[in-house]
């Protein structure tokens, strides 16, 4: 069989339509067969990774129209490695909520066809290289969260569903409306042409289109003002939707965010990275002070994930090779990071009220082994050496020091101190005082230990040896900042068959 | 080992001669006192009747090792502060108690001079007194209160000859004058600062009789006591000896060595006959302020002349 | 020195799960340190597009071997402390984890190795900090917050000195130094000096140590306070030596006057709370920020005689700090409490302990004839020859600090060892070998070093003459300042041990028959009879009218200060975050508010 | 009058509507406190997006977009051919508006269950 | 004692007895009205500083117990316990007519009357009060004594401890006193 990049989205869309047959032929299948799917992709996406590293760049056009008329699918060395970073999580995520809802069969069902979707539209989203498509991904991942995020009925599930479906849906509108206006002025809907028209179109539309793009997008990758929405999602969500939230809706977004900018308007010169830098800085400073003020675990953690996204859009903004691939790293390391701490955290806070942090007292006792977890992700997640997030934070930070921006390093390492104070009062709070009464610890299932013993696994591997990811990741910014390139492979396709060929055809 | 021959019989021979001086120095004072207060007082010698009297005393009781030892720290500090102390200057009689004069040098004195008193106050800790750990409390309080002062004075002194070695101050004295005229502040401030170290009133909280007990020496007694005279008697003297070299260039003969420290000894002796007692903080505060301030003058002064 | 690297990165990987294990490691990893022949290999581990480099040179030799002979004996020490007590497995991989981390500290030769190790010790510190879980966590968080402050402040540098030199390497720092321009050598210098100051526990710095030095357990505290926090030193004394030095001296001038000048005022201020205290861990927590406090002095004065003085005094203090912090572990083993106003009168019952303890304080008091002194002679002989007249007011706050030492060690051994023999502690016992071969063995170090200074001289004058300083005499055991003055501790030992063994021989033998021992209920009281129960030891308020004089300077911490800068900005921040209203709708506002604004400015910005 | 160009009319109105909708869909989403109200305003927003898209992909007296062989060089002349992919495009956006609105109206549902009022100030049990 | 040191040992006894009679450190018990007479025989009236006399704080200290005025059985305990602390040699100077009969508490019921039961006095004063003449003249007996080596009370207490004891035991009926090996 021959490996593609449509696999990435016909087989988890087709598995997840085929659940419902299988499900009535033996339950126990629903359970395996996202496991099945998730393991045949990552073979698919370790293949093709190989191939891009020796290929370049996999162009896939689908339904036969090339580009720039037909969808079609770049797997560029960006977009594999996330795609691998996202179904390598999403695997994870199967492995964790392997038994999680074996309470009754029907919700099982539900969720697991929805996580396969969500893997889906963000792989999918990640993947193609025409901005309607895109939109499409977009509210296929909307739809999925907002069903997920409500997903227990006894929870607070639908007012955060529902806040996050307003926003969501306020953003696929802008985003769409800026397609709309897109196309009135380009004519065409794939990314690496419009890349190319765009030089035409007038400043003044332009810069309200890349504005409702902007807002539209951001609204997905958490930038400040128009994050309302996922603290709540976050922390209402099941846990394994938590992880699927930080490791595949956020870093869709983002990529989102990074695509639209680096390759629709191009990022030099533009003043998009300064307005990146002070976005990213404001929703850094504002994540992490609220997040200092929460009592909730998985609040905390949420407000975590936008502080690390604003970080991620700093060093998106800086843009310089260095910053991006500081930033790819960071997109890596937040989603094992956070998914390990979402993972741990959710067990700890399993039966405490309100998932408050006071009753986690004592817990580093009676759950040696997750609390050794979430010390371990929390001192990563800070970026404390050895552990895989320092090198992100101090590569974006030598970015950062290249470009002289000093005070943009303070302000990074001020916030990070904020970091340290509530990740570590957790911490020790985990390690010291009497466990509160009667508190019933849950036992983690085997799945979940795997899962969570593989991400402390790759922390600590890429910890100490960080050149293990590094080539990838080189690449993968290489390929983001080199726009010309982009075009170059995506529209290259066309030469290879004419649309005229095509259509006879 | 002729030189180690002529070391003993120098420590020797200083010893006996700071014991027998300092002793009677001691007797004077109460005298003088006694004078004071329109007394006639003990004969000169009291203090070595007393001293060996508690020498012949039949028993002694201590409460562990470190009482037991105390009063050795206590001799030891004194003895050795003797022994860096150059009694006379070059010349003369001077050879037979050079001892171990080139060996150190101020800084060293002063710590030196600290080493007995830690020494019995561990003694005296073991015991268990309140009396005495009281008295030991208030006592090295004001030793951080006068040792200000004294290393102030000390050290602009130091500053202003380029040395920190006796001898080399003695040197520098005997081109220049003395430091007495030479560093006016510093003297003035050494002045100050003896007040308290001789521990004579106004600073004698430590040691106040009729309310704690004479404090810290208030479990010793026989021959541990009698020690503890023999090296106060010994300190005395050698502290007297390093004050005269360093401001008034030391003495060339016994006599003159005689006049200057008892000159000197009367200072505090007198201001303390005739004044009533400070409280720990306000002798503190008292030696923190116009000695230092005076001290802080006569550094700046020696800076810059 | 390979193996020594690959040895201590194979412990670090095997889970310590007793203290023994942590033992072995750590002595075999000392035995492999000192039998170490060659000194020049460099390890070099390549990371993308930097190298790491590891080797030893002649200056951290010193600290590494000061790092290596103390933990091992310390651990030693561990082994029997830790016995008995929850959760040994965490307790002694983070053990073992800060002290293999400050090896490559030491072993680091570029400045991300360094700053790895550096936050390793760090935060496995803190997890040691927060093992006993005293105080809500208030400690860990502001040890860690200023670990943080310092240690990013550090980061920030060594980025920014990338950026200008783009070299990562300690040497490539210290040649370029000179090179940069004023600005940029103040930024540099100022956030390396902030970020070792932190360590170092200079003064407005300091609020962390106290409590996290006082709350860890004590075998850990033996090397917090010892080792951990010479980092600070090894750091500081890189920049002021080789790095400051090479710039014009007009520049660095300032900072040495200011930090020596802080080294100054935490000297005395934290003697000042140390006598003060109540709790013998606390008085000596206060008490090594203190002696960190000279060091600092000392470095920043940089003359040949202070560094030298700071570097021995930084090794001296490793030994009698680890030496009082160990036996007051013990004490608290064995007692069960570290409470200075209810112990007492423990010398019979741990004499080796108490003799260790007893050596360990006079060194520290600086008395001769010990080691410490020797240490503080350099440094007071540094500042009087010096030839800048702040240093000769600085002395004056030294000495006091000095000064005021005695009455907190007085106030130790008083509280631990002495005083009123109690029938609560009866039961007390000596503390078992493991405990006590440490302590000794450091002890009588500390002894051979006042008759010989000139063995830790060695190795120290070869690493200043590394760090940049020419011709660094020595000599075994006197010690001369630059107007040529000496001191001969030889007869200063000598005198002293002559005499102390007379006087005491002398009053042994005195009437040895009818020298009795009594028990030290038998005191005078005024004829009254205390009852077995009673404890006339004065204990409480030992240093009241102490305090009452100082009192005008103590009167605000500099930690009320942080508390309430930090409640302020948690209230700020309280205040901040309820723009996370709750309401979709008001998130919705903001979006259309975001836009709005972005579509009025959006040309300014977009160009 | 007689130059007004009925296009030029119909074209005003159409994205003068357009945006009239967007506007009052603004107006019902910020302002109104009913979910259901709420919802309601999303859709009018999208339908309004939509007539707009249509909007510009139409052009007057264009033919159907029906590619013949010379699909190609039909668009390089120009101005005969409707787009077709607004028409497309807005097809799915229905489809994928129609079904948030569904979800959005489970939503509600629950919401309305759970807290007994669907008033969207009152349902602040998640802030800060 | 060999008989040959007989000299050595006279000039000895005469040194020691130079010594410990010319320097007299007295503990005063002052809880009788004769205290009040001490301090006119300390300062410049009669000033005995001039004969080395000397008052000490400490028991410790103090070859001399001065005894000045009348006992009561609770006092008695704290002047034996002060007793046994001194160090030998010892002596005892009690004055006023209480300490030797009683005076004029002859028939209190808890006023011991013959302190010379209880601890050896080495000099009575009599008088009630004696004045401070009377009192250094009993110090003047003492010195006397002491140069002749007859002041051996402290000897005598040892010798005869179980008779003082058992005189001491029934005066003071709760008898706590620990069994110090004074």
């Amino acid at each position: 069989m021959v490996v593609s990049p449509v696999h990435f989205i016909a087989v988890p869309l087709l598995a997840a339509f085929l659940m419902p047959i299988l499900a009535k032929v033996n339950k126990n299948l629903l359970r395996i067969v996202p496991g099945i799917v998730l393991t045949y992709l990552g073979y698919v996406s370790v293949v093709l990774m190989n191939r891009v590293a020796t290929e370049g760049t996999i162009i896939e056009v689908l339904a036969g129209w090339s580009a720039p008329w037909g969808i079609n699918l770049v797997y560029t060395p960006f977009t594999g490695f996330l795609a691998t970073l996202m179904i390598a999580m999403s695997f994870l995520i199967w492995l964790y909520s392997f038994k999680f809802k074996k309470v009754d069969d029907e919700p099982a069902l539900k969720y697991f066809i929805l996580q396969l979707m969500l893997t889906t539209g963000s792989v999918g989203l990640v993947l193609t290289g025409d901005i309607f498509n895109f939109f499409v991904f977009m509210e296929i991942i909307a739809l999925s969260s907002y069903a997920l995020t409500a997903f227990y009925r006894d929870r607070n599930g639908a007012e955060a569903a529902f806040k996050y479906l307003l926003i969501g849906a306020f953003a696929s509108t802008l985003f769409l409306l800026a397609i709309v206006l897109l196309y009135s002025q380009v004519g065409t809907l794939n990314m690496a042409e419009i890349s190319v028209r765009m030089h035409d179109v007038p400043t003044s539309m332009k810069v309200s289109i890349l504005v409702l793009f902007l807002v539209g997008i951001g609204i997905e990758a958490e930038m400040f003002p128009l994050n309302g929405w996922a603290p709540d999602a976050y922390s209402q969500a099941p846990s394994p939707v938590g992880v699927a939230f930080a490791a595949l809706v956020v870093k869709a977004g983002v990529y989102g965010l990074v695509r639209i900018t680096y390759t629709l308007f191009g990022i030099e010169g533009s003043g998009i990275g300064p307005f990146l830098i002070i976005m990213g800085g404001i929703t850094l400073v504002m994540a992490e002070i609220t997040a200092l003020k929460q009592t909730s675990l998985k609040r905390m953690l949420a407000y975590s994930s936008i502080g690390q996204m604003g970080f991620v859009l700093i060093a998106f903004g800086i843009g310089t090779h260095e910053a991006v691939f500081g930033a790819i790293f960071l997109m890596f390391n937040h989603a094992i990071i956070k998914g390990l701490l979402f993972m741990s955290g959710s067990y700890l806070v399993y039966n405490t009220p309100n998932k408050e942090i006071k009753y986690l007292s004592g817990y580093g006792m009676k759950m040696p082994v997750i609390s050794l977890f979430f010390s371990l992700g929390a001192l990563a997640i800070v970026g404390l050496p050895p552990f895989a997030g320092f090198w992100s934070k101090l590569y974006i930070l030598l970015a950062a020091a290249d470009g002289a921006l000093y005070g943009l390093i303070a302000l990074i390492l001020v916030v990070s101190i904020i970091e340290i104070v509530y990740y570590f009062r957790v911490v020790g709070r985990l390690y010291f005082g009497k466990p509160a009464e009667g508190s019933i610890m849950r036992k983690p299932t085997v799945g979940g230990m795997i899962a969570m013993s593989i991400l402390a696994i790759a922390i600590l591997v890429v910890g100490f040896y960080p050149d293990i990811i590094t080539g990838y990741i080189d690449a993968a910014a290489s390929s983001i900042l080199n726009t010309d390139e982009y075009i170059k492979n995506a529209l290259g396709a066309v030469n290879e068959l004419t649309p005229v060929e095509n259509i006879i055809q | 080992m002729e030189d180690i021959l002529k070391l003993l019989g120098g420590a020797a021979a200083t010893m006996l001669l700071a014991f027998v001086v300092g002793a009677t120095y001691g007797g004077l004072v109460r005298k003088i006192i006694a004078r004071t207060q329109n007394r006639v007082g003990p004969p000169w010698y009291q203090n070595f009747v007393d001293i060996s009297k508690l020498y012949m005393k039949d028993t002694a009781v201590h409460h562990g090792v470190m009482q037991h030892i105390g009063p050795a720290f206590a001799i030891t500090a004194s003895v050795t502060v003797l022994m860096f102390v150059p009694v006379l200057r070059e010349g003369g009689w001077f050879p037979w108690f050079e001892n171990l004069n080139f060996k150190g040098d101020i800084i060293f004195l002063i710590y030196m001079m600290v080493f007995g008193s830690l020494g019995m106050a561990l003694g005296i800790g073991q015991t268990g007194n309140p009396n005495a750990s009281i008295g030991v409390s208030r006592g090295l309080s004001m030793m951080v209160g006068y040792e200000i002062p004294f290393v102030l004075s000390l050290v602009s002194v130091m500053v202003q000859t380029h040395t920190t070695s006796i001898t080399g101050l003695m040197e520098w004295q005997t081109q220049n004058g003395w430091l007495m005229f030479e560093a006016p502040f510093a003297f003035i401030t050494m002045l100050l600062a003896i007040l308290g170290m001789f521990h004579y009133a106004p600073f004698d909280i430590a040691h106040a009789p009729s309310e704690i007990a004479s404090g810290p020496p208030s479990e010793f007694g026989g021959k541990y006591l009698a020690m503890m005279m023999t090296s106060g008697s010994i300190f005395a003297f050698a502290k007297l000896v390093f004050l005269v070299d360093v401001f008034m260039n030391g003495a060339s003969n016994l006599v003159m060595l005689v006049v200057k420290t008892l000159l000197l000894y009367m200072v505090p002796v007198l201001y303390g006959a005739v004044s009533p007692r400070y409280r720990t903080e306000q002798a503190i505060r008292y030696l923190w302020g116009w000695p230092v301030f005076f001290g802080i003058i006569a550094l700046i002064y020696s800076i810059y002349i | 020195m390979g193996g020594a690297i690959l040895a201590y990165l194979a412990k670090r990987i095997t889970p310590m799960l007793s203290s023994i294990v942590s033992f072995l490691a750590i002595s075999s990893a000392a035995v492999v340190f000192f039998t170490m022949t060659s000194s020049t290999d460099v390890v070099t581990v390549s990371v993308r597009n930097f190298t790491l480099q590891f080797g030893l040179n002649a200056y951290s030799w010193v600290f590494a071997a000061m790092v290596m002979g103390i933990s091992a004996l310390v651990s030693l020490y561990n082994i029997a402390y830790m016995s008995g007590k929850d959760r040994l497995g965490y307790f002694n991989l983070n053990f073992t984890l800060a002290i293999m981390s400050m090896m490559g500290i030491v072993f680091a030769n570029d400045w991300i190795s360094f700053f790895i190790f550096w936050e390793i010790m760090t935060w496995s510190s803190f997890l040691i900090v927060v093992y006993n879980g005293i105080d809500e966590g208030k400690i860990g968080t502001k040890y860690m917050i200023f670990s943080a402050v310092g240690g990013y402040a550090m980061l920030m540098a060594i980025v920014i000195t990338n950026s200008q030199i783009d070299s990562f390497l300690i040497a490539d720092l210290i040649n370029a130094y000179p090179t940069f321009g004023h600005g940029m050598q103040a930024m540099i210098g100022i956030l390396f000096l902030i970020g070792f100051s932190v360590k170092a526990a200079v003064m407005p710095l300091h609020v962390w140590a106290p409590r996290a030095y006082s709350d860890s357990p004590m075998s850990f505290t033996a090397i917090f306070s010892g080792l951990l926090s010479k980092m600070g030193i090894f750091g500081m004394a890189i920049m002021f030596i080789s790095v400051f030095s090479k710039a014009s001296i007009g520049d660095t001038f300032i900072y040495s006057q200011v930090i020596a000048w802080l080294g100054g005022v935490t000297a005395v201020m934290a003697t000042f709370y140390a006598v003060i205290q109540k709790d013998a861990k606390r008085l000596l927590a206060y008490s090594s920020i203190a002696q960190l406090g000279y060091i600092v002095t000392g470095l920043a004065i940089g003359t040949k005689l202070s560094v030298m003085s700071a570097l021995f005094l930084a090794v001296i203090h490793a030994l009698y700090k680890g030496i009082l912090f160990m036996a007051v572990g013990a004490v608290e083993r064995q007692a069960g409490s570290t409470n200075l106003e209810q112990l007492g009168a423990l010398i019979r019952k741990m004499p080796w302990t108490f003799f260790s303890a007893l050596i360990a304080a006079i060194a520290l008091a600086g008395i001769p004839p010990l080691g410490g002194f020797v240490g503080k002679w350099m440094l007071y002989e540094s500042m009087i020859t010096s030839t800048n007249p702040s240093h000769l007011f600085l002395v004056i706050l030294i000495f006091l600090s000095s000064t005021a030492a005695f009455l907190y060690v007085y106030r130790l051994l008083f509280g631990l060892f002495l005083g009123q023999e109690e029938p609560e502690w009866d039961h007390v016992k000596e503390a078992p070998a493991p405990m006590v071969i440490p302590m000794v063995l450091m002890a009588l170090t500390l002894i051979l070093l006042g008759y010989a200074p000139g063995l830790l001289f060695e190795p120290i004058a070869n690493g200043m003459e590394f760090l940049g300083f020419e011709n660094v005499g020595w000599q075994m055991s006197s010690l001369s300042n630059i107007w040529g003055d000496t001191v001969d501790m030889q007869y200063v030992w000598g005198s002293v041990v002559t005499l102390f063994v007379l006087g005491a021989i002398f009053i042994t033998i005195k009437n040895r028959k009818s020298t009795r021992y009594v028990t030290t209920k038998d005191i005078h009281t005024s004829g009254e009879i205390p009852e077995a129960h009673e404890n006339l030891t004065y204990a409480v308020d030992f240093y009241k009218p102490f305090e009452r004089a100082i009192e005008p300077v103590m009167r605000k911490t500099m930690d009320f200060y942080y508390n309430h800068f930090g409640n302020g900005l948690e209230s700020l921040f309280g205040f901040v975050r309820k723009i996370y209203t709750g309401n979709g709708q008001t998130y919705a506002m903001y979006v259309v508010i975001f836009l709005v604004i972005l579509l009025l400015i959006g040309e300014q910005i977009f160009k | 009058m007689e130059n007004i160009d009925f296009n030029q009319i119909l074209s005003i109105a159409i994205y003068g509507s357009a945006v009239g909708l967007i506007l009052i869909g603004l107006y019902a989403v910020l302002m109104k406190k009913h979910l259901t109200k709420i919802i309601i305003g999303l859709s009018i927003i999208d339908a309004g997006i939509h007539l707009l898209f249509i909007a510009i992909g139409y052009i007057s007296n264009g033919t159907s977009p029906i590619f013949s062989e010379k699909g190609i060089s039909l668009v390089s002349e120009g101005t005969k051919m409707v787009d077709p992919v607004p028409q497309a495009l807005v097809l799915t956006a229905i489809v994928i508006g129609f079904g948030v609105t569904a979800v959005a109206l489970s939503l509600v549902i629950r919401l309305y269950r759970h807290h007994q009022t669907a008033r969207i100030d009152q349902i602040k049990t998640l802030k800060w | 004692m060999d008989t040959n040191d007989k000299g050595v040992r006279k000039i000895v006894d005469m040194i020691t007895g130079f010594a410990r009679s010319n320097s007299l450190f007295m503990l005063a018990y002052g809880t009788g009205c004769g205290d009040i007479e001490i301090p006119p025989a300390m300062t410049s009236r009669y000033d005995w500083e001039r004969f080395g006399y000397r008052k000490m704080a400490t028991p410790r200290q103090a070859d001399v117990l001065l005894i000045s005025g009348y006992l009561a059985t609770k006092t008695l305990k704290r002047v034996i316990r002060s007793y046994e602390q001194m160090q030998e040699p010892k002596y005892v100077v009690a004055f006023g007519s209480c300490t030797i009969n009683g005076g004029m508490y002859w028939d209190s019921y808890n006023t011991i009357k013959m302190l010379d039961h209880y601890i050896p006095v080495d000099v009575y004063i009599n008088g009630c009060m004696p004045r401070p003449e009377a009192v250094m003249s009993g110090l003047f007996d003492l010195q006397e004594q002491i140069k002749k080596g007859e002041a051996n009370g402290a000897q005598k207490y040892r010798e005869n401890l179980e008779w003082y004891r058992g005189n001491q035991k029934k005066v003071i009926k709760n008898w706590v006193m620990p069994e110090y090996n004074w």
